[in-house]
């Protein structure tokens, strides 16, 4: 028996280490295990390690599963874990003078020591949110790679995940199958044991209509991506069903605050009463999103409700009079490509309130040379973007888009009150107060409106009746671990 | 001692109007000409023509079928797109940029063209060699490709496509001109010029580029064609017009995203792509046909 | 008319128009030729006067839009008009040979010479022998006499060159080899010399008059200048506008041309005697084939016409042996 | 063909091959983007481990010198480490190469195969329906676009009549051995003729959708130079010899027919290498194209400036077998 | 002609023509071949005022060079070309436009030698316009309608393109074009070879009536012995870049003292007298400009050639009354014709 996901792109490598892709450790993740993973709900649960304990605001303690078994038979320790967090870490670690390119995904790791099976990390200061980063780092095997190097790791797999390579045909398909000596995963999540089917193949499809076709088709079992408008005639098919999950992803638009129009608040807030979000939801995302007021997807840590400003366009009319339009405002709206529809969309609703927002479709990498944060005197208007928050924890969506000059701050927005709190919250220890801190920064940016928040939109996959078992993960990831088919 | 025949040719007309008028009797050619006459005004006169505004947006009418099929209005006739809007009036829009593109782009190229490549073929030497290194060289170019990385260089917009299109198409009637003018500067009439005490610049201009032009002109044409599917390209990858816009290569391109449910919305723009494409081929065959002495039988 | 040999070729009101977009052209119109074993028939006539058209008409290769419209070709007897397309090619390159105007052009640029001979003799020497090495073996062997046989030196090496790879009179030689080497009873050579030098033009010409003796075939030599015909023909046919206007034995037609066209042509030839005299060239120049009056076709450049003369002119026998296309000249009884 | 001519068009390609590299560069410099921030994302990242990364990619030299040592390596056949992959360029091309070599070169046979014999047909047929139908083909294979072209090909064959597969090279199924990296060449040398056949059904759309254009081109100019030639007088000497006529069109004609069809093909080669990235990406097949695209729009400048060159080098090879075809068919042509 | 008006109009020294030559690095990029034509070698003679000096020779062996080279409208490699006492080789361009006006050519072709996209009057005005020497349109058009009167073209056929003209009426129009300046001196460079003999017989006329009315010197190149015979004063014949022999048309033609002149005239054949002379068959073509044969050029077809022959070049010896000739045997008085 097996399986095929239609997927949008390859991975780039399938060294664990050397890589910043989602994509990549998508597919990665199924030859890999990590050190901890997250089950259906999100929650952080032991993979590898057994059990985790903080020992204290800078150092973490893992004891490490026994009888782990590496594809290629060998038993993995406490120096393979050792070794993988190293690699990652250490500056030059990867051989070749090159440093993981994941290196700030851990942030102030400082060492890492090993005591029997125990592996004792240490940070440079106190940070808590180490464990939310652990299910995206993969244990590799520390003998492998010293024999192989870090090119051969490329492209070689001798990874602890339920499923063993069999043939990476670059650009084309990675193919698995289901690795015997597996200890079972977490026990977290049930049923924990070897893989369900033989084998596992991922398919590279990147136009949206070949992948949503070769599902129709029965080529593949699982596609990615399916967009919204496709939904109804995949659910029409009899052998194919549509599954969603809340997604991670929070989309706004950013609102030059250093700009001549959007630095007075009645206008960003005229934006947002002008927008009819449900009906662009309801419309082009087929309802597939839920709406946020604030920056956290409802699912994040810290999240909490927020008042919504609430289609008006006589309202927002209104704000923009006091503003000193009373003609309305002429603007151009920035975004990329693939959301040139919802932007269309968004910008004939605006329309309406005397916001006459002019699209411009461009290019990600120009645009982010464009909406730079540490920009002086910013010359844009609006940008539509969105901001990953695969960790569901706030630390890496609230601080990098609204702390001064960070690095997502395309809005630009500078408030040093928030500023504080977001610092105070990053090294709180305690969980209880920092979701108070989070939910007070909240209520402030709620307020000062920087980013019209739009939605966080489910991920949405298209799946055949045959398979069974399986479930779309929050953080993007496709487990096939579970997954069995007819 | 070779005899050419001495025929007495009847009627006392122009090369230009000879070779017109057999392109008049071209049929098909003349049928293609009137269907790109068709397009032209379409495009001139889209706000008189079009039905509907053609950046109207209704989310409510997203994805309407045309209007022969279920749940269609004859008010939209071929149906709307992703946000609505009436797919007949953005083609008919769409013409304007189309055209546009095609003739500026190829009315530049080709100038620069004409320019360049009488230049090299005349002066010869370092211009020459100048000149034609850089034809080669943009030639080892996959054009897509240097399009693309000249759209990312210089970022979205009209006239930066054209921009983009232009730094490549030149190459081509450059090569042409090149071609005919190291033919044409070889022939005894330029010598006699020379002769008669003509400066370069008299030779290049007055007796070579005429002669030079019929080619170009049949080449122009048949490259107008290419360009237009190339802007089409690069609205497919999505480095075209900018909405709301509409060209008829970036509504194929984001019209195929919805092929399997409203197979309409990249459909007929496509379909409108190939015929005039069509009848510029045609009419530019034709246009050949008739202005290249090569091709009288 | 004397008791000749019955002729090799016989022609008879041939006529060959081309439908062009202009209109008709009436490129070949009542044309009668009589060729006679082992003779030599020189063709004289201005550009466009229907010189290769009349020959390859009797070839049967005239192009479209071309045609045959009237008239009678035998040869030996048979009539070529009513072969079909197999048995025409059988009397092509075999029966008849013919040379190509310009030999340039003639020769494929992009086969071997020895290719270009070795064609002709597989398609029609029945004496090679059948099995596929000897025969080409034979066919070499004769292709490389008849390359001798026109003087082209070291003619076995020489097999594998490309047509560009010899001068223009060596492929010319070679061109008459190709002709030649079924042993053809007639060649029809057009315009052998016209692209070439005097002195390669002598070279051309001569071997083509020892060809003819050795090989005992009658010759039609079609060119422009007199003074080859003069040299080379035994008789000579005069054509204008798609028309023969003089036939008759070479001497008696150039030392006494009756026809006033014949007379203007041979005043026109500057001569190293006739320094300081004023030339006396025919005015005006030759008609437009498409759309002619049914009138004597030289009425508009005669210095002697009459009212007459627009009327239809027949051929007329003049003298012996002779005939002309003029109102003016009495008619003889032969 | 003389070692002299050999070298002396070795050595004409280095100026291409350095402007089509001075070219690359620059526009990939000019071009606003950071690689650094698009490969971080969303993701966190400190200042220091920002530079560091940058050094990492070598992106804190100046421009000059990092032109300088592009050459140089490029000369020793090294071009850098791909931003993305993290590995070795040429290892990175040269896995994707060899699908769109193959996709190009059947491309090429379909459009040569469909396309001589149609037009000789054409012109021997002149004005007749073989004709007609010659010239209708080619004005449509020149003016259809290949995106949306290749797309409708999709939904027929492959959704709506389910007779082929919709993306990919090969199935699963078929066990590959790789050799060459054409799986039409590979399959069949280790006999697997299944394979051979899913790889088959695999490259129809594709090349057809590819060379579709080339297809109609090579159609017109055949039956033009067919009918060119058939005026000539070798042809009319030809047909005055009583040689049949089939040795007259095949043997006397078609080859020189076939000197404008082969250099128009050539350049041909161009446009078709070109146009690869929009058929990979429709039909999902593995190749170069895609990948470069991709990379252009992440700024990966180490794997575009060494696939542009590539695509150089192949473009100038395809010329210099052209002419060397060209001298075969062509004998007055000398390299 | 007048013997005693003794400075020559044009005066030729030692004229040498090589086309391609040394490849430079620029070559090699550009892939141009190497070749090294020598089309001319040491050409000396002199033009007087008012005759006709008839030039003869196989294709290919330089005539054409040599009438292009005069004009300066190829660059010679060596030499000297005195025209009317300026030596037209050390020219400055503004010069040289100007002395354009003075020295004009015919050209062979009558279909390649016309623009086919600018209207007669155009082409025949174009002097003119380009020497300011009209003064405004309609004295162009009346100086145009005048020549081409003078011609015996049809005024009325102005506006008309080349192509709606016959051969001969081309020739016309190129007569015209090189006369409407007043030049004094004209390369005619093979302007009847492409013409059928009555319209042939017709150019002659008009080039002989006109030079009478105009007083113009003429090169008259050609490679038809008869056409030369009848129109020339004196002749110079050429064997692949050289003047083998030279002098008054009469003592050149009929008593041809050159191996290589007694070949040419032997070969011509003549309407009036058919096969009266012997033969001479030379064997094999001219030799390539590319790699001249040494010695005497005309050794590897001369049936009279001795060692001497293939080693030395012979020199042009006068042979008294203005005859000339260069060939070792001379003094022997042998002729081919035995
Ligand atoms: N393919 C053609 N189409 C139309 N007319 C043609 C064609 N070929 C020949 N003709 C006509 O036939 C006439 C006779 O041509 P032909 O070639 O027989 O002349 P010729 O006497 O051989 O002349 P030349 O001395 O130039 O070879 C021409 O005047 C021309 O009008
Ligand atoms: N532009 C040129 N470049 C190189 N070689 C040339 C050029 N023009 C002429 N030649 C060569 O110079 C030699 C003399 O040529 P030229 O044209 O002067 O001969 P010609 O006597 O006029 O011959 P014809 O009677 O054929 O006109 C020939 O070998 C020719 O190939
Ligand atoms: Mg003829
Ligand atoms: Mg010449
Ligand atoms: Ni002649």
């Amino acid at each position: 028996s097996e399986i095929r996901v239609g997927f949008t792109t390859d991975a780039l490598t399938l060294d664990p280490a050397n890589h910043r892709n989602r994509e990549t450790e998508t597919i990665i993740r199924n030859l890999y295990d990590g050190i901890l993973t997250r089950d259906g709900d999100m929650e952080i649960v032991p993979e590898i390690a057994e059990s985790w304990t903080q020992t204290s605001p800078t150092s973490f303690e893992f004891v490490i599963r026994q009888g782990i078994k590496f594809h290629d038979g060998t038993d993995l320790t406490a120096e393979d874990v050792k070794f993988t967090l190293d690699r990652l870490t250490v500056e030059g670690a990867m051989g070749d003078g090159q440093t993981s390119p994941r290196k700030s995904l851990l942030g102030p790791v400082d060492s890492v020591a090993v005591d029997g099976n125990k592996v004792i990390v240490t940070l440079s200061e106190p940070w808590p949110i180490l464990p939310a980063m652990l299910p995206v780092q993969e244990v590799v095997s520390k003998s492998f790679v010293e024999k192989v190097g870090s090119a051969g790791l490329a492209t070689e797999v001798n990874g602890a995940g339920p499923f063993k390579l069999v043939e990476w045909r670059k650009g084309d398909s990675v193919i698995m199958e289901r690795f015997d000596d597996y200890y079972g995963g977490s026990p977290d999540i049930a049923p924990a044991g070897k893989a369900c089917v033989d084998r596992v193949i991922f398919k590279i499809i990147p136009e949206t209509a070949s992948r949503v076709a070769a599902l129709l088709s029965g080529d593949v079992d699982i596609i990615n991506e399916l967009p919204p408008f496709s939904i109804s005639q995949v659910e029409s098919n009899p052998n194919t069903g549509v599954m969603t999950v809340n997604g991670t992803r929070s989309f706004f638009i950013a609102l030059n605050n250093k700009g001549e129009i959007f630095d007075d608040i009645k206008v960003r807030q005229a934006v947002a009463h002008a927008l009819d979000k449900s009906l662009i939801v309801d419309r082009i995302l087929g309802g597939n999103a839920v709406s946020i007021e604030g920056i956290l997807s409802p699912a994040a840590f810290g999240a909490s409700e927020l008042p919504a400003a609430g289609y008006d366009p006589d309202k927002a009319k209104a704000l923009l009079a006091e503003a000193g339009y009373p003609d309305g405002i002429d603007v151009v709206i920035d975004t990329e490509g693939a959301h040139k529809d919802t932007v269309e969309a968004i910008a004939s609703v605006l329309a309406k309130s005397g916001i006459r927002a002019k699209v411009e479709v461009s290019e990600g990498a120009l645009l982010k040379a464009k909406w730079d944060p540490k920009s002086e005197a910013p010359q844009g208007h609006m940008y539509f973007t969105s901001w990953g928050n695969g960790s569901l924890d706030p630390y890496d969506i609230f601080v990098p888009t609204h702390r001064s000059g960070d690095r997502g701050n395309t809005a630009y927005y500078a408030n040093p009150k928030l500023d504080e709190l977001l610092d105070k919250a990053s090294v709180e220890l305690d969980a209880d107060k920092r979701a108070a801190l989070y939910k007070e920064a909240e209520t402030i940016i709620n307020a000062d409106q920087p980013y019209v928040y739009l939605w966080v939109p489910k991920d949405i996959y298209g799946v055949s009746k045959r398979v069974k078992g399986w479930k779309p993960s929050a953080d993007s990831r496709i487990n096939l671990h579970d997954a069995c088919v007819e | 001692m070779s005899a050419v025949s001495d025929p007495v040719p009847a009627a006392a007309v122009s090369p230009f109007r000879r070779n017109l008028s057999s392109f008049k009797e071209n049929r098909l050619a003349l049928g293609s000409a009137l269907v790109l006459l068709v397009f032209v005004i379409m495009a001139v006169f889209a706000p008189w023509i079009a039905p509907q505004d053609p950046y109207e947006t209704d989310l409510f009418r997203r994805l309407q079928p045309p209007a022969w099929m279920e749940g269609g209005e004859w008010g939209y006739l071929l149906g709307c797109d992703a946000l609505g809007r009436d797919i007949l009036s953005r083609i008919i829009y769409g013409a304007r940029i189309s055209i546009f593109i095609g003739t500026v782009v190829v009315i530049a190229a080709t100038m620069i063209g004409i320019m360049a490549g009488l230049a090299a073929g005349y002066l010869r030497g370092w211009v020459d060699v100048v000149i034609s290194r850089l034809v080669d060289i943009l030639l080892g170019f996959p054009y897509l490709i240097f399009a693309i990385g000249l759209m990312a260089m210089m970022g979205p917009g009209l006239f930066n496509i054209v921009l983009a299109l232009v730094y490549k198409e030149w190459v081509i009637p450059c090569r042409v001109v090149r071609g005919e003018t190291l033919a044409v500067r070889e022939l005894e009439y330029v010598e006699a010029a020379r002769a008669l005490g003509a400066s370069r610049f008299h030779i290049m201009i007055r007796e070579i580029m005429p002669n030079v032009l019929s080619a170009v002109l049949v080449v122009a044409t048949i490259r107008m064609a290419d360009v237009i599917i190339l802007e089409a390209s690069l609205s497919f990858l999505g480095l075209g017009v900018q909405p709301p816009t509409a060209s008829w290569g970036s509504m194929v391109a984001d019209g195929r995203a919805f092929i399997l449910e409203a197979w309409w919305v990249s459909t007929f723009p496509g379909l409108a792509i190939l015929l005039l494409v069509l009848v510029i081929n045609v009419a530019s065959q034709g246009l050949r046909d008739a202005f290249d002495p090569r091709f009288h039988e | 008319m004397t008791a000749h040999p019955s002729p090799l070729l016989e022609v008879e009101g041939l006529r060959t128009v081309f439908d062009t977009r202009a209109g008709r052209a009436f490129a070949v119109d009542g044309v009668d030729i009589a060729v006679r074993p082992g003779e030599c028939l020189g063709v004289v006539g201005e550009s466009g006067s229907g010189k290769s058209v009349t020959f390859s008409s009797v070839m049967g290769i005239v192009r479209s839009p071309g045609h045959i419209e009237a008239g009678s070709i035998r040869f030996n007897g048979v009539d070529l008009r009513a072969l079909s397309p197999q048995e025409m090619r059988k009397v092509r390159g075999r029966h008849i040979a013919m040379t190509m105007q310009d030999a340039l052009t003639a020769l494929n640029p992009a086969l071997t010479v020895g290719e270009q001979i070795l064609e002709v003799l597989y398609a029609h020497d029945e004496t090679l022998p059948p099995e596929r090495n000897a025969r080409r073996k034979a066919a070499i062997a004769k292709a490389v006499e008849m390359l001798e046989l026109v003087g082209i030196a070291s003619a076995a090496d020489r097999l594998r060159n490309y047509p560009h790879e010899f001068s223009g009179g060596m492929r010319q030689r070679i061109m008459i080899a190709i002709a030649l080497a079924c042993r053809p009873k007639l060649l029809i050579a057009d315009e052998p010399t016209t692209a070439l030098d005097v002195t390669i033009q002598a070279q051309v010409l001569e071997l083509i008059a020892d060809m003819r003796v050795k090989l005992g075939m009658s010759v039609v030599l079609i060119t422009h200048d007199l003074g080859v015909v003069s040299e080379y023909c035994d008789r000579v046919m005069v054509m204008y506008a798609g028309q023969v206007v003089e036939q008759g034995p070479t001497e008696a037609v150039i030392g006494d041309p009756r026809h006033p066209y014949t007379k203007g042509l041979l005043g026109s030839i500057p001569r190293l005697s006739m320094r300081g005299h004023p030339i006396t060239p025919i005015e005006g120049q030759v008609p437009d084939l498409i759309g002619l009056p049914p009138q004597c076709r030289f009425y508009s450049r005669c210095s002697e016409r009459l009212d007459a003369c627009l009327d239809v002119i027949e051929m007329r026998e003049v003298g012996a042996a002779r005939r002309a296309r003029c109102i003016r000249l009495p008619e003889v009884e032969a | 063909m003389r070692l002299g001519t050999l070298v002396e068009r070795l050595l004409q390609l280095i100026p291409v091959l350095l402007g089509v590299s001075l070219i690359v560069f620059l526009m990939l410099a000019l071009t606003p983007g950071d690689p650094v921030e698009i490969m971080i994302g969303d993701q966190n990242m400190t200042a220091e481990q920002e530079a560091l990364l940058r050094s990492d990619l070598g992106l804190d030299r100046p421009l000059p010198e990092r032109f300088l040592s592009f050459v140089g390596n490029a000369l020793q056949g090294e071009f850098g480490t791909s931003f993305f992959h993290r590995r070795p360029v040429l290892d990175v091309i040269v896995e994707r190469l060899p699908a769109t070599i193959e996709l190009s070169l059947v491309a090429m046979v379909i459009a040569l195969a469909t396309a001589i014999p149609l037009g000789v047909a054409a012109a021997i047929h002149k004005n007749t329906i073989i004709d007609r139908i010659a010239t209708v083909g080619s004005l449509f294979g020149v003016s259809l676009p290949g995106f949306w072209f290749g797309i409708l090909l999709l939904m027929l064959f492959a959704v709506h009549l389910r007779l082929l597969p919709v993306s990919g090279r090969i199935g699963f199924d078929s066990e590959v051995p790789m050799v060459t990296g054409f799986l039409l060449i590979d399959t069949l040398v280790h006999g697997r003729f299944y394979a051979f056949w899913d790889a088959l059904r695999h490259i129809v759309l594709p090349a057809i959708t590819l060379g579709l254009p080339m297809t109609a081109i090579l159609t017109r100019v055949t039956r033009t130079a067919m009918l060119e030639v058939m005026r000539q007088d070798y042809v009319a000497f030809a047909e005055a010899k009583g040689i049949s006529r089939h040795r007259i069109l095949y043997r006397h004609a078609l080859k020189n027919a076939l000197i404008p069809t082969v250099s128009v093909a050539a350049i041909e080669t161009g446009s078709l290498l070109g146009g690869n990235m929009i058929v990979e990406t429709v039909f999902g097949w593995p190749g170069l194209g895609r990948l470069v695209v991709e990379s252009i729009f992440v700024r990966n400048y180490p794997l575009v400036q060494a696939a542009v060159l590539l695509y150089a080098v192949t473009y100038v090879l395809m010329n210099f077998v052209a002419d060397i075809l060209y001298t075969v068919l062509n004998p007055r042509v000398k390299l | 002609m007048n013997e005693t008006d003794t400075q020559p109009l044009l005066r030729v020294d030692n004229l040498t023509k090589h086309y391609g030559g040394q490849r430079g690095p620029l070559a090699l990029l550009t892939g141009k071949p190497a070749i090294n034509i020598r089309a001319l070698n040491g050409v000396s003679f002199d033009v007087r005022r008012g005759e006709t000096l008839g030039l003869i020779g196989e294709s290919g062996c330089g005539k054409s060079t040599l009438g292009r080279t005069l004009l300066r409208l190829h660059e010679p490699t060596s030499g000297k070309v005195i025209f009317d006492d300026e030596d037209i080789t050390s020219l400055k361009p503004d010069a040289l436009k100007a002395m354009r006006r003075h020295m004009q050519i015919i050209f062979q072709d009558p279909y390649a030698s016309l623009n086919p996209r600018r209207t007669v009057g155009d082409i025949i005005g174009l002097p003119l316009k380009l020497h300011g020497l009209a003064s405004g349109r309609g004295d162009l058009r009346d100086r145009v309608a005048a020549i081409m009167e003078k011609v015996g073209l049809k005024t009325g056929h102005l506006d008309r393109y080349p192509h709606q003209f016959s051969g001969g009426q081309r020739q016309r129009i190129g007569i015209a074009r090189a006369l409407i300046s007043h030049p004094k001196f004209i390369v005619c460079d093979e302007p009847v070879s492409a013409l059928d003999v009555s319209i042939q017989a017709q150019i002659i006329k008009l080039l002989t009536d006109l030079k009478e009315e105009m007083g113009l010197t003429y090169l008259f190149v050609s490679h038809d012995i008869s056409v030369i015979g009848y129109l020339s004063d004196r002749v110079a014949v050429m064997y692949l870049g050289e003047i083998v022999e030279m002098g008054p048309v009469e003592r050149v033609l009929s008593k041809p003292r050159h191996p290589y002149t007694q070949s040419l005239m032997s070969a011509v054949p003549d309407v009036d007298h058919p096969g009266k002379r012997n033969r001479v068959r030379l064997t094999g073509d001219l030799p390539s400009p590319q790699s001249p044969p040494r010695g005497c050029k005309f050794h590897t077809r001369c049936p009279l050639a001795v060692d001497r022959c293939r080693r030395e070049v012979p020199i042009r010896q006068d042979l008294g009354g203005g005859h000339s000739a260069a060939c070792h045997l001379l003094q022997d008085n042998v002729s081919i014709l035995g």
